[in-house]
């Protein structure tokens, strides 16, 4: 029997699955307050998942709060926080618009359609806002490359990101992989897409005018992700036991690159008033969010939702988070060159309602009306939590363990080697080279570039040309975060700032997922504080706005949280791509130049990590200042010319840098150092880079230096076969190459 | 005279068709999109049958495609002397399509390779081809993961024997036999590969080499003499 | 020597976009009649000694560790009729 | 209504690395015995109506056109005992 609502009326002592889908005692007595009456099974369905972490950022919104209120001013923004993706103005009428968002957990437990389909929803996001999706990237983390189950969940994942992403025609320009016990029960999988517009074409996820018709279009619903509903569709309501009902989706790639050519051909016809894409919570989500951002009402018929499971109960529709949905909001008399559209890429598409200016979302199932909700209630007013919190009990401790006790190394050579040859400063080429870095031919730069880059004059054709690109790089340390969250954060953003501003791109706005354990531990939830807290402080000193982000909760093994990991994705604009400073080495009898100041920091390192397994002490310092003013010379020196070439310090600080950069073209280099070697070699202060200039353009570049206050040390020349630190070691760029390459081939095949 | 016209193919899920197109255009041509669903090749000079994944490369790579309304123009033209190129998906879809011999399956790692290869031009004396050297060795880059060539005993001999390989790779990035990358058929005319050309025509972006440029000189040269 | 035959198919639950694809196209290509079409794997398992109980079990157990995804895929193994 | 079963396997002088690679796995998983393994593919047909000989000759035709490539692949059709 259907839980009508006029059945709900009629019931009201009926008791309801509410506890079986997330809900505390108190979240369902204001779901009975907000209605007057006990939900139905598809008003509880919306509610619960509505009201989700997932959905409604219960436990983060009075944190996230800052990202807002500590904004920098800034021009650039064009659409902040809280709409499907950020939007900013890239210049010469050109928009970008980029996220990040996690799919930890559906990665863990099928690791192939769990990445997949963590592309494919973020895509849709960009798509939403009424871009062109034109690239991906992708930040991984995963147990010790050598545990077992490692093995299983890495080349699902990247296979599952390269299926996907390369079969959408999204170049994938570049990302991370991380490996860490803490990991290993749970996995992070964090994608991020960029799209592009122009300025005048944001469209928004919004359903005004009453009249105008709701579509759905895309792939048809299936029993997918709804485990939480089948508790409401068998055991309450049904009696008969339902069909099985999977926690997996499986995603359809080709059906999403033919909503995305669909989609633009939308656009381009203008016969969209307002755009949702389907994600978590799918029709709930769409449906209460849309009717909330318009004239504040709909109407929606069931029944007329195509199924790809005829089983299928309306609670169960509701939860559906089937793949490859959208829902538009479309003039009546723009629906029948909406539907031709839509038959031209072979993309089904469905009137299921319209909207109405009563202020009330009503769905109906044969004929009988199931939901009649407030959608603002459900889609605005969510809960919001407080959560308690504080400083983990062991965290003095784990700061007063600093890596002073451990043995230093006294063959540096050997180090060196160790530390290329471990899998986190490994080649990531066995992962790479699985990803499509090429299609749509506007890819500046890729792996291994600190920064991803594309041009955007051709990115859309017919577009005025311009020489503009954009950069993105997505940094993140969770054993940083973990010594200290509130620097962790911003050195997260320091790196990836830092890593656009070495291709010479000027840093412009941030985008983050945030994972951590569960919000319900108060150690969790302090790291979750500082976190946002230190972000936040971060990006006003930097002048650079979060336009949005994600939140990644209960990411633990049993009662174990992952290291705290805020993911950082920081995009920046370059006026003129011709510009762009390659990575590394790119030619000989070039000066080797070191740009920043080291300090003895060892603390959370990669030297710490791998040689003793050891994390302790204090991360490195966070000078933002003094990264900002870093980011301001390598721009300017880009904008002059006076870059050959160019390479962020971070993990394995200098001597990584230099090897990374020798291995770039196999050209060497010879320099010399001033202070300890292992530390000069080994340390992982922040805020300092390593290019290379002309001979003749040393001394412009020095004074533009100078002027910014950036320490300036020349460290040698390039040229030769061989790295050699001058009194230290030697080793030729070919055996730096078999180490950093046979990591991932050896363990992953 | 009015500039060589080249059609490029989309059909739902060809990701290199803006790529080829630009290629083309940056020789001189005029490049003429081309509907799959249409019966309609557009009198044009040439095609160029891109890169992608056609109908998400289910069932296998190109053999959906190939049933398009516009193949049943295609094919009886190329076999009337059309020059037709197909690159990765295009030559998968040929070769669905009986254009050229052989099949493309899947690489012997298992893996999807996307890099930047060495290969030497065999043959010259393609429509496509031409501008080349025999013998000369270029980058492209390669992305796929249905790419190795296999083909019976006979029609390999057949291919070996005609000059009917055009391309070979240099270290084989996908187990196809003899090296093939890329061939032709006998009249030369119909030209598939793996690699990509079109993302090697220009010094910014794509691989780093502007060897591609090659097939898309060589097609003009041949429409000019034609 | 025995042939053992392992079919792997996706638990109907689960979306199949593959056999979807291809059922859209089959009347287009002249072909009427098919309600639906689902893709699966089929694997040839050739054992170096009889298909006795004992061998089917590892069989089995080994569609279910390696040759079947048991989240999203059923598998069924029986002896090829020579 | 009725399911039509359409298998399709790559000929025995094409290399089938997937078989290969699973075939290698076995020893390392514990598996022995194995001496070979090919890996195929498997197609369910739903009709509309009945598996009479018609439909069977529709299907075989579209084996031949579509679900295999005979230039590398062998197939067969049988109809699936209920
Ligand atoms: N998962 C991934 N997806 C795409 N690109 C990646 C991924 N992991 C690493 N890369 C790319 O490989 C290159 C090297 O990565 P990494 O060693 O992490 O760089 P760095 O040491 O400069 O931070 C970079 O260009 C990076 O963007
Ligand atoms: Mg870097």
């Amino acid at each position: 029997m259907t839980d009508t609502v006029e059945r709900a009326s009629g019931t009201p002592d009926e008791p309801m699955p509410f506890a079986e889908l997330g809900m505390k005692q108190d979240e369902y007595d204001r779901v009975k307050q907000i209605l007057g009456r006990r939900p139905t099974g598809s008003e509880l369905a919306i509610y619960s998942v509505m009201w989700s972490e997932h959905c409604s950022y219960k436990s983060s919104k009075v944190h996230l709060k800052q990202f807002a209120t500590k904004a920098p001013k800034s021009e650039a923004l064009l659409v902040g926080m809280g709409e499907n993706a950020g939007v900013v103005d890239i210049g010469d009428g050109w928009a970008a618009t980029f996220k990040i968002e996690s799919h930890n957990h559906p990665s863990y437990v099928e690791p192939h359609q769990g990445a997949a389909t963590g592309v494919g929803g973020i895509v849709r996001d960009i798509m939403s806002m009424g871009a062109r999706p034109i690239a991906v990237m992708d930040s991984l983390r995963f147990g010790a490359a050598d545990a077992p189950d490692t093995r299983r969940v890495l080349p699902g994942v990247v296979e599952g990101i390269s299926s996907y992403g390369n079969c959408l025609g999204l170049p994938n320009i570049g990302g991370e992989v991380v490996f860490d016990p803490c990991y290993l029960g749970n996995p992070l999988v964090n994608a991020l897409c960029v799209g592009l517009l122009r300025k005048d074409q944001i469209k928004l996820a919004t359903a005004p005018g009453p009249g105008n018709k709701v579509v759905l279009f895309g792939a048809s619903t299936g029993p997918d992700g709804i485990g939480g509903a089948s508790v409401l569709a068998s055991a309450t309501f049904e009696d008969e036991s339902q069909a099985k009902r999977p926690a997996v989706q499986v995603g359809d790639p080709f059906m999403e690159k033919l909503l995305i050519e669909c989609c633009l051909e939308l656009y381009a016809a203008d016969v969209v008033v307002g755009i949702q894409d389907l994600g978590a919570a799918g029709v709930s989500c769409a449906t209460t969010e849309l009717a909330a951002k318009g004239t504040g009402g709909m109407r929606v018929d069931l029944n007329l939702v195509p199924l790809r499971d005829p089983s299928l109960r309306p609670e169960e529709i509701l939860m559906s988070e089937s793949q490859e949905r959208m829902m538009a909001v479309v003039r009546p008399d723009d629906i029948p060159a909406f539907m031709e559209i839509c038959a031209k890429w072979d993309v089904p598409a469905t009137v299921i309602g319209e909207v109405t200016d009563t202020g009330r979302l009503v769905m109906t199932w044969d004929g009988e009306i199931i939901v009649d909700i407030p959608p603002g209630t459900a889609a605005d007013e969510g809960p919001v939590y407080e959560r308690p919190y504080h400083e983990p009990a062991g965290q003095s401790a784990l700061n007063a363990d600093t890596p002073d006790r451990l043995e230093r190394p006294t063959d540096l050579r050997e180090t060196l080697l160790r530390l290329l040859g471990s899998p986190n400063l490994s080649s990531k080429e066995w992962v790479t080279d699985q990803y499509d870095r090429y299609v749509r031919s506007n890819t500046v730069l890729a792996q291994p570039a600190d920064a991803g880059m594309l041009r955007i004059s051709e990115a859309i054709a017919g577009a005025e040309p311009t020489t503009r690109g954009i950069a993105l790089a997505t940094d993140g340390n969770g054993r940083y975060a973990k010594l200290d969250p509130y620097a962790g954060a911003q050195l997260a953003l320091a790196e990836a700032y830092r890593n656009v501003a070495v291709t010479g791109a000027e840093p412009l706005a941030v985008t983050n997922c945030l994972n951590f354990g569960s919000p319900e531990d108060p150690e969790v939830m302090w790291q979750f504080a500082e976190a946002t807290r230190g972000l936040a402080d971060a990006c006003r000193t930097l002048g650079v706005p979060v336009t949005g982000g994600n939140v990644s909760f209960y990411n633990q093994t049993g009662a174990t949280a992952v290291n705290p990991t805020p993911v950082v994705g920081v995009l920046g604009v370059i006026e003129d791509v011709a510009k762009r400073v390659p990575t590394g080495f790119v030619a000989e009898g070039l000066r080797v130049v070191l740009l920043g100041d080291t300090r003895e920091e060892f603390g959370g390192s990669e030297w710490a990590h791998v040689v003793h397994r050891h994390l302790g002490g204090l991360p490195p310092q966070a000078d933002l200042e003094a990264e900002q003013a870093l980011g301001a010379v390598l721009v300017e020196a880009a904008r002059r010319g006076l870059l050959e070439g160019s390479h962020d310090l971070s993990d394995g600080g200098l001597a990584v840098a230099l090897a990374e950069s020798c291995l770039a073209r196999g050209v060497g280099a010879k320099v010399t150092l001033s202070g300890d070697p292992f530390v000069d070699l080994f340390s992982e202060s922040a805020a300092r880079a390593l290019v290379v200039v002309r001979p003749e353009a040393y001394d412009e570049f020095a004074s533009l230096c100078g002027r910014h206050d950036v320490p300036c040390y020349g460290l040698g020349v390039t040229g030769g076969t061989s790295l050699v630190i001058e009194d230290v070691f030697e080793v030729p760029v070919e055996e730096l190459r078999e180490r950093h390459r046979a990591v991932l081939p050896a363990l992953f095949g | 005279m009015s500039a060589a016209r080249v059609g490029v193919v989309t059909f739902p899920g060809t990701l290199d068709d803006q790529d080829a197109a630009r290629a083309v255009r940056l020789v001189g041509a005029e490049a003429v999109p081309l509907w799959h669903a249409d019966h309609d090749l557009k009198g044009v000079d040439a095609v160029f049958l891109p890169g992608g994944f056609s109908y998400g490369d289910y069932l296998r790579c190109g053999a959906i495609s190939r049933f398009a309304p516009l193949m049943d123009e295609l094919i009886p033209a190329a076999k009337a002397g059309l020059p037709v190129i197909g690159t990765c998906n295009g030559f998968q879809i040929l070769c669905e399509a009986h254009l050229l011999p052989g099949a493309l399956t899947r690489n012997a790692s298992l893996h999807y390779v996307c890099r930047d290869q060495r290969l030497r031009v065999e043959r010259v004396s393609t429509s496509w081809t031409n501008s080349f050297a025999e013998g000369q060795e270029i980058t492209l880059p390669i992305k796929h993961g249905e790419g190795r060539y296999v083909a019976s005993a006979d029609t390999l001999a057949e291919l070996e024997a005609g000059g009917q390989v055009i391309l070979r790779y240099l270290g084989n990035p996908n187990g196809s036999l003899n090296d093939i990358a890329g061939i032709s058929n006998a009249a030369g005319n119909v030209v598939g590969l793996m690699p990509h050309p079109e993302h090697a025509v220009e010094d910014l972006v794509g691989a780093p080499s502007t060897d591609g440029l090659g097939f898309f000189t060589s097609i003009l040269k041949s429409l000019v003499n034609a | 020597m025995a042939r053992v035959i392992v079919e792997v198919m996706l638990k109907p639950e689960i979306l199949d976009p593959q056999g979807q694809a291809i059922a859209r196209a089959l009347p287009r290509l002249g072909f009427s009649g098919v309600s639906s079409v689902r893709q699966g794997k089929r694997f040839e398992v050739e054992l170096d000694g009889p298909a006795d109980a004992a061998a089917l079990d590892e069989v089995r157990k080994m569609a279910e560790t390696l040759l079947a995804n048991t989240v999203i895929e059923d598998y069924a193994v029986r002896v090829e009729e020579q």
